[in-house]
């Protein structure tokens, strides 16, 4: 199994899902993270004075999948994801052990979907 | 709110009962006057709870955010009191030049009787105590983020006591000032020169906050600062309207003059920071509406509607640039503009009421034999005498307390933030 | 606030004073009108500030908050300006049918010694100024999360101008719908029908939020909106109970019939909600508040409490459906349903007031000799004829406007949220 | 509020209107007094709307948040229906000992010719209406996180019928506590034992909130808290100040020791906490402000500055303890401490009275012939027949509606949030 | 060493902390985020309409242990957060190849307790 | 490729994110958490009683690099995050098959920087 990660941009959230949803994905868990990369933040204004904000705003998905359809996910979020615009995001794969439903007790693949 | 206001704008009905009925003229409260003052009292107590409370709040860090919202409301508490044991006396009883006497200690004197002008007294020192909770309240500004909890109440009550008060009686309760024939209808000196220039001193003295001015956060809650700036504005119809001490044309002129200086205050900031930095911002324009308010106070109840739009330009320009200049330039870390606002806001205003009373510029006018000059050095030496009082006296008070208690936080508590290691809480919880 | 009103409830004291002293009658301001509409102006203004600004900031997506609230902030601003320079002049100054005169320019007119009723006309032309500031601050829900701020501005600023101005100057100034007759004790039409229309025009030019209606967020703070809400009751006092202009049976009336109608409002939304989901929302009850408020604002000063309730009854109901229809199935992005709650609202009661106003409904009756059907046309009449001018100048406004800037920001800014493309700030921070 | 303080502070104006014209002084209202009143009455439903709902809602957590706002909201106007229709009438109308009649059904009788004292009695009516609103709101504080939201409003429309309606007649609408000479200024036994007994009875009932007390989580927001206390405080203002029914020396006088009780429960509470933990929390000096407040009110209208101090000092100090005690020893979840808080104070103050009303502490003094000892049983009645009336009142309420509906939610809701459950809101979101 | 990331509902954070802590588990790190799965965001009201919510508040709970106790760690979890409703959670084990504590420059399992 | 998790104190984050861009990381992603350690969470005060709070705020650091530079990061993360006081925080290494970036479809360390 592969624990995917992904950092997306937070206005690509709801179309990714959409997207993920559609090839079958029926599990994901989402965090409001703040990320730094090629894209710098935006400046803020403070009376009479910018400041520029290192971070921006991003989203990161974690998704437990089967080895089998791993590359398909991928290539899934890639895709809704993508507005060819720096800041678009990363995706990265780990290796996934072992997973677990607490509802059930199901081990491996059992307890993804 | 000056002895002069009161009988340029003294009201009809009052003399009427003085006319039919001669003897009981002394004991008539008009229900009027005293209605609008009662509210003036409440909002302008508004003023600092919630309004100034959260117009700082907002722009301090999250950590921060708790002991802001208590210094103002723990300010609000300590001053009351020492104004009711002390302040009010020491500002209003007795005729010294320069400080009154402890004939109304503990308000003793106050009754059911007494009477300031045609409201009751009670409602006069009720009134008056709003502004000595506010004076100091506004000091908070220079010292968030750092100062201990105990030197802020300690500094503040001997601060009240010290500057507050006497100035109060200089100007407003017969003293030196009023003597001189010092125009100051609502506090530009009393209130604006005297807060603003302790901020300054105590700014110094503090030091900088350990990430001043590399990296200081931008405010955590422009919605809270948006909150209390229009609070803010509508309690000053209370502070300026309020200090025509009647419901007549008085009030209402220093309301309209006082509205007219906010909305181009404002503006004014906003269009700065748009042309500038291509973005105007909301915090922006509720300091540039402050800067007008400071600016227009000791004139509102001069003035016309030209004096209003030009406090409004003055004010907002002027401390525009003074904030770039103490913070910006000369590095001085009086966190949220105390000084740069209130302080150049208010003598600004103090020193143009010399001119824009004139009735050239459709105000009510000087007294008699006073030329435009001769006023605006009167108002020159009122400020000044203010000013350098105001910074020997807090300077030497801070000291004092520095001998008993810390007058800042650890830096481990200062990184931490003040919320939770002063007052056990914290501003915003997930649960 | 029509002369009519000022009629039926001119207080006693003035007249006393009157009687005893005719010389002095011209120039009497009554302290305790005075202090009243001194109060309704804070009320007033507070509504907008930041009464209606964090109603509506509530409703939006957090990244438009601050975009939210500036838009208020700085309407308040630009608008106390344009009211001070030239629409109190064209509302109030002269005696045209269509539009006033530049007698007024600068207010150039008020003295403290000008008086409108009982109290000074700088209170009259102040409390004015606070409803020629809510109005165009009310069309703000229709146009939220994606118009240009300089639009916004230039667009509210014309609009002061050659809608409000004039309507005010046709109902409220001795213009051509106060030789009609029309009945519009508090802003049914002048506020309600002119800025409900406004929005419903403003939305079909801007068009669509993009994601309106797939994916439309809900409200990100209910808290924002109830703290709203409740500052916007709190202020309909004044507004409908300052309409009076005196502190008397009118004003109580006013105010007692307000209430009603707003508790009412609410309670009715609420229980269709309960009803339809099994859930009532605080978002809900708040909106149906409005509702009642907008319905009853036109008859507040002509009815008894019997019109109170059938008006809660009525904008409850009807402005619930009127959202259904207007943003359900019309599928228009009026975003804060502006014209399905003010401007349906504000109809509704400009209607119903010839009926509820008879003494059968305990209200104060019409005048003499006018039937509750005759003037039902006539407030047909004044409603349509506004509606029309108002739908037409809007249009034009907004097309002239579209030459010069453009009115909707760009898909990328409106995606990522208006605060920090157009005000560089962001609602809520993490530090 | 009483027949006593309407003697006692009679203002002059009307008076001398009666003197002038005995044959037009039935018709006069004072345009002082009704300016006042009607800003107290803003006031005064500012205190629930929105003040009181964040003071509450602040406490709770993020959850919940929404129903606590919804609370305050929906009975807000559930109960303002219930006043006009019924309450009203059982409160004011008729002069039985026990209750009133229906004589004032619907608010039937009231014209804008009819008078209470010098004011309108639109603007009684309505006054009394936020009296009629906040009393039940108070008990929220005993129910939250946990109460159907049905049953709430069934709850509250009964009590107010039942119990505050009586006992408003009996103190102030000339019943049987008013014939006993019962001192009761602005509801130390109409408002604070009422609502702090029913606390006490339906967290009894009830129970406790699953996780109390193991793991009662801190409040989630001290910034709303304290926004909601400071909106507390200025209401107060009208709540007691208000309670004169004119703007004269009485309500000057009881605004002033009003804020004195104030300032000094908040700064009793701080100290406690200061010594016992070294952190000196907002939340706890709000809660010393409530106390202090509380404590005042039944006596504000009868003592002087020593009074107030008295009771702020005696407030503050005995209402600690008693959360202490209640929550902390007893262990009963009257979860947001109404009982010991409000109650406590409220009782404390109605006892108090007594002897601060005297002159010896410059107070208004008693009524003739009766000493001090004598005012204290008749106080100490008063308040033992309101309690018992209550206590057993709220009990057969809750079973009788216990047989209708659900008085809990089910673990499973309170476990997620009343919000998302019984309103289908959330307080904050992340878009 | 293993890197165990569980997927909770938020009203079972304290006491899976307290089974964890029984057991001695004495670090953990918890992050508040969003799920979609099988057990549906509940819907919201707003103005005469119902909005359903994608994603349900949950919390995460990230625990870094020696090999040794991973399954007593994965059981404690299970065991605490159950409430055999759909929603649950899941519990998801990696490899962990080194682990250092800040303060102190211990590695590996020596940084862990 | 590593994939270095990093928990540190808040008041860490600046200095942190600056060490490390001058060793050369362009890219990080960072998340408020709760941490449960070593480190107790504050008092809070609330009406006459004391409560402690479990956890206390930290603050997370995501960074994905290649294996040449993995001990260089974690000891520049280390030398800047550390007070050498309790809390300070933790370093975690694990093992990351693949990374992508989203804009270009660039994979493995390309993706990177
Ligand atoms: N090496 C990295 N490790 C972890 N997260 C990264 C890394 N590089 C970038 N990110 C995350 O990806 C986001 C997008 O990266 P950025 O360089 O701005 O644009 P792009 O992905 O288009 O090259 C960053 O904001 C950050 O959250
Ligand atoms: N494949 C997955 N990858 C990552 N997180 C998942 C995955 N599936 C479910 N989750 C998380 O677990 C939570 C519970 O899953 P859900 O399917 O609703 O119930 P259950 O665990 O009882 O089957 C989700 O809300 C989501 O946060
Ligand atoms: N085993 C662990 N797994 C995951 N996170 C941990 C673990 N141990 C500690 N942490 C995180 O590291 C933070 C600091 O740990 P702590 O024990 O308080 O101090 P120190 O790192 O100085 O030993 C904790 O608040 C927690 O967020």
């Amino acid at each position: 199994m592969k624990y995917i990660i992904a950092i997306i941009k937070p206005s690509r959230l709801d179309d990714t899902h959409a997207a993920l949803t559609e090839i079958g994905i029926s599990g994901l868990t989402v965090t409001e993270v703040r990320g730094y990369g090629r894209q710098r933040g935006q400046t803020e204004i403070y009376r009479g004075a910018e400041y520029s904000i290192a971070f921006v705003p991003k989203v990161k998905l974690e998704i437990a999948v089967d080895d089998k359809i791993a590359d398909d996910v991928v290539d899934t979020i890639r895709k809704a994801a993508h507005t060819d615009k720096i800041g678009d995001g990363k995706i990265f794969i780990l290796d996934l052990k072992d997973a677990l439903r607490i509802r059930t007790n199901e081990m491996g693949v059992d307890a993804l979907n | 709110m000056t002895i002069n206001s009161c009988h340029v704008f003294r009201r009809l009905p009052a003399v009427l009962v003085a006319m039919l009925f001669p003897s009981l003229a002394f004991a008539a409260t008009d229900s009027g006057d005293t209605a609008w003052i009662l509210t003036a009292t409440a909002l302008v107590l508004f003023m600092t709870l919630p309004g100034l409370a959260l117009f700082y709040a907002g722009l301090v860090q999250s950590k921060n955010v708790v002991s802001v919202l208590m210094h103002h409301f723990a300010l609000a508490c300590i001053l009351s009191v020492t104004w009711v044991v002390l302040g009010y006396s020491l500002a209003f009883s007795g005729d010294g030049a320069w400080v009154g006497d402890l004939g109304g200690l503990m308000m003793a004197n106050i009754t059911t009787e007494t009477l300031n002008g045609t409201i009751p007294e009670s409602v006069f020192a009720a009134f008056q105590m709003t502004f000595a909770i506010i004076t100091p309240a506004l000091i908070i500004g220079a010292y968030v983020e750092r100062m201990n909890f105990a030197a802020v109440l300690a500094f503040s009550v001997a601060w009240l006591l010290v500057v507050y008060a006497p100035v109060t009686h200089w100007v407003w309760g017969g003293g030196i000032m009023a003597s001189w024939g010092v125009m100051d209808f609502a506090g530009g000196i009393v209130v604006h020169t005297t807060a603003g220039t302790a901020a300054l001193v105590i700014a110094l003295v503090l030091g900088k906050r350990v990430n001043f001015p590399q990296s200081v956060a931008p405010p955590h809650s422009p919605v809270l600062t948006m909150i209390g700036a229009s609070m803010l504005w509508i309690g000053w119809f209370g502070f300026n309207g309020g200090s025509a001490l009647s419901a007549g044309q008085g009030a209402g002129m220093a309301l309209l003059v006082t509205h007219i200086a906010a909305a181009i205050g404002a503006l004014v900031w906003m269009f700065i920071e748009w042309f500038r930095f291509g973005r105007p911002s909301v915090v922006g324009a509720a300091t540039g509406m402050v800067a007008g308010l400071a600016t227009v106070t000791p004139a509102s109840g001069y003035i016309g509607v030209p004096g209003g739009i030009i406090l409004g330009l003055g004010g907002g320009v002027i401390c525009y640039y003074a904030v770039d200049l103490i913070r910006g330039k000369l590095k001085i870390d009086d966190s949220l503009d105390v000084f740069a606002v209130h302080g150049v806001g208010g003598i600004l205003g103090s020193l143009l009421v010399a001119f824009l009373a004139l009735e050239a510029f459709s105000g009510g006018g000087l007294a008699e034999d006073v030329t435009a000059t001769g006023q605006f050095m009167v108002q020159l030496s009122g400020v000044i005498v203010t000013a350098i009082w105001t910074a020997l006296a807090t300077f030497v008070i801070l000291k004092i307390i520095g001998m008993f208690t810390a007058l800042r936080v650890s830096k481990d508590v200062e990184v931490e933030g003040l919320d939770l290691a002063q007052h056990g809480e914290r501003g915003y919880h997930n649960t």
